[in-house]
């Protein structure tokens, strides 16, 4: 089964929430445990929490999350136009962190998430994309 | 996420209700550092109501901590559900923080002195 | 507070649990009841139902669903690109349908939303318009 | 939706758990044409785990209640959630269909002919 969903929402932090329960429901179609799910959720909440905080520093702005099913495998990209990260492999830096915060996010991305991946310009915004592939069906690989 | 306070032995405890992330963390460091004084020497954060946690709610649990350490205080996690203390052990914070099971265990180790 | 977010999917059944529980989530962020919820999980079900069978009569399309909160009221557009309704007056009839069907969908929005409006085009497609103000704030007025 | 089935006095007693909706009617009305045959006089569904239902939901069991009745039979419905009933009472179903609160009353009233 292919099926594709897009999810487009205000910067504001009331809207965190939404976007995590509607990844997860988009991916419940899955064979996802439950653990999995969770992880999914924290690797959503962290790339939309960093669009709101450091894309659009809590300015507005829209963010816009892409889900796709291909071949048994879960797509994610989330996507700002916001500020953009000037050096990609340092923001990935565990505690790295430009706004006094934990510098965990992308670290926590890339725990949960099978592929992640950071596209980013200066100026023009950030976009996040991941995969994610139920563990039973990797066992059966 | 809702909170709700309780003092005993000159411990705060703090019971934490719904989801913890960027929307409900400013809600949570507001509420401490209004709630914290020096007369209180132990800081115990109730999470079993927490369905959720990432980095954002990880961070206002350090605030809180480094808010109770510069009062010469503890601070100790009580009824951490396996999904929440992954998320602790992933960040590295259990080196740091304790976790207790009961709140006479937490009452009964943090900050004797 | 003001926010707004749009959730556009592909026109399969799979997708209608993803549309009430994202539009519930949504909602969420005004004080409506449960049962005023789960209203409003009707009213998007047979929506989006509708857009499904009788829009796109199971062939593929978008459904776009824009989810709006404007002075403390819920405005839910539900739009397909599908074949449009020919009698808009008679469509909305108890017991009319042209599929075999109960003929309700549109009779439970309009119970169920506060207010409830269809435009529709044949062969252009067809945009319910729905409001629903929670309970509590109708007293205060 | 998940169907379990059972059969007692020559009814059968199908008991429904999730959504309720386009996406799973067919699968409800495929497995109740299976499942019914011409020895069967007494359908009876246990709604208590329908967390949701809308109008495709009843029109699927609109088509078994046609389907029993066919047969000369019955149908019945079995816990009913307040939510549900609500849904069934502004179709006017209720007008043709009965509702039952337990098992028992549902076996003892469902076509004793
Ligand atoms: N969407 C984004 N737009 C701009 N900068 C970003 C974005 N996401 C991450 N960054 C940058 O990468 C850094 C590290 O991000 P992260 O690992 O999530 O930690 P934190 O959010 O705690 O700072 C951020 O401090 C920020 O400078
Ligand atoms: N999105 C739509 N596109 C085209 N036709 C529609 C749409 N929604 C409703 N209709 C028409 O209106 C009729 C009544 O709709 P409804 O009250 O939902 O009942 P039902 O879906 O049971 O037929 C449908 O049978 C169909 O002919």
């Amino acid at each position: 089964m292919e099926n594709k969903a897009r999810l487009i929402v205000d910067s504001i932090s009331e809207n965190i929430g939404l976007c995590r329960v509607t990844v997860a429901s988009f991916a419940a179609q899955l064979d996802f445990t439950l653990s999995e799910l969770e992880e999914l959720k924290v690797a959503i909440s962290e790339a939309v929490s960093n669009s709101i905080i450091h894309g659009y520093k809590e300015e507005s702005g829209k963010i816009e999350i892409e889900m796709g099913i291909f071949d048994g495998k879960l797509q994610i990209i989330v996507e700002d136009r916001g500020c953009g990260i000037e050096d990609i492999e340092e923001a990935c830096q565990p505690t790295y962190t430009t706004e006094g915060r934990m510098g965990l996010g992308l670290v926590f991305i890339d725990s949960f998430m099978d592929e992640f991946k950071v596209e980013s310009k200066l100026g023009e915004g950030t976009r996040l994309k991941m995969l994610k592939v139920p563990i039973q069906d990797k066992e059966i690989e | 996420m809702d909170l709700s306070f309780k003092e005993k032995e000159g411990k705060l405890i703090v019971s934490l209700k719904g989801d913890f992330d960027l929307h409900t963390a400013p809600g949570f460091k507001e509420a401490i550092t209004k709630k914290i004084n020096p007369q209180i020497r132990g800081l115990i954060l109730n999470l079993d109501g927490i369905k959720f946690i990432d980095s954002s709610g990880l961070g206002a649990i350090l605030v809180s901590y480094k808010k109770i350490k510069g009062l010469g205080g503890e601070l100790g996690l009580l009824n951490v559900t396996p999904q929440v203390r992954r998320i602790f052990e992933l960040s590295g914070m259990l080196k740091i923080i304790n976790l207790y099971s009961s709140e006479k265990e937490a009452l009964d180790n943090i900050f004797r002195g």
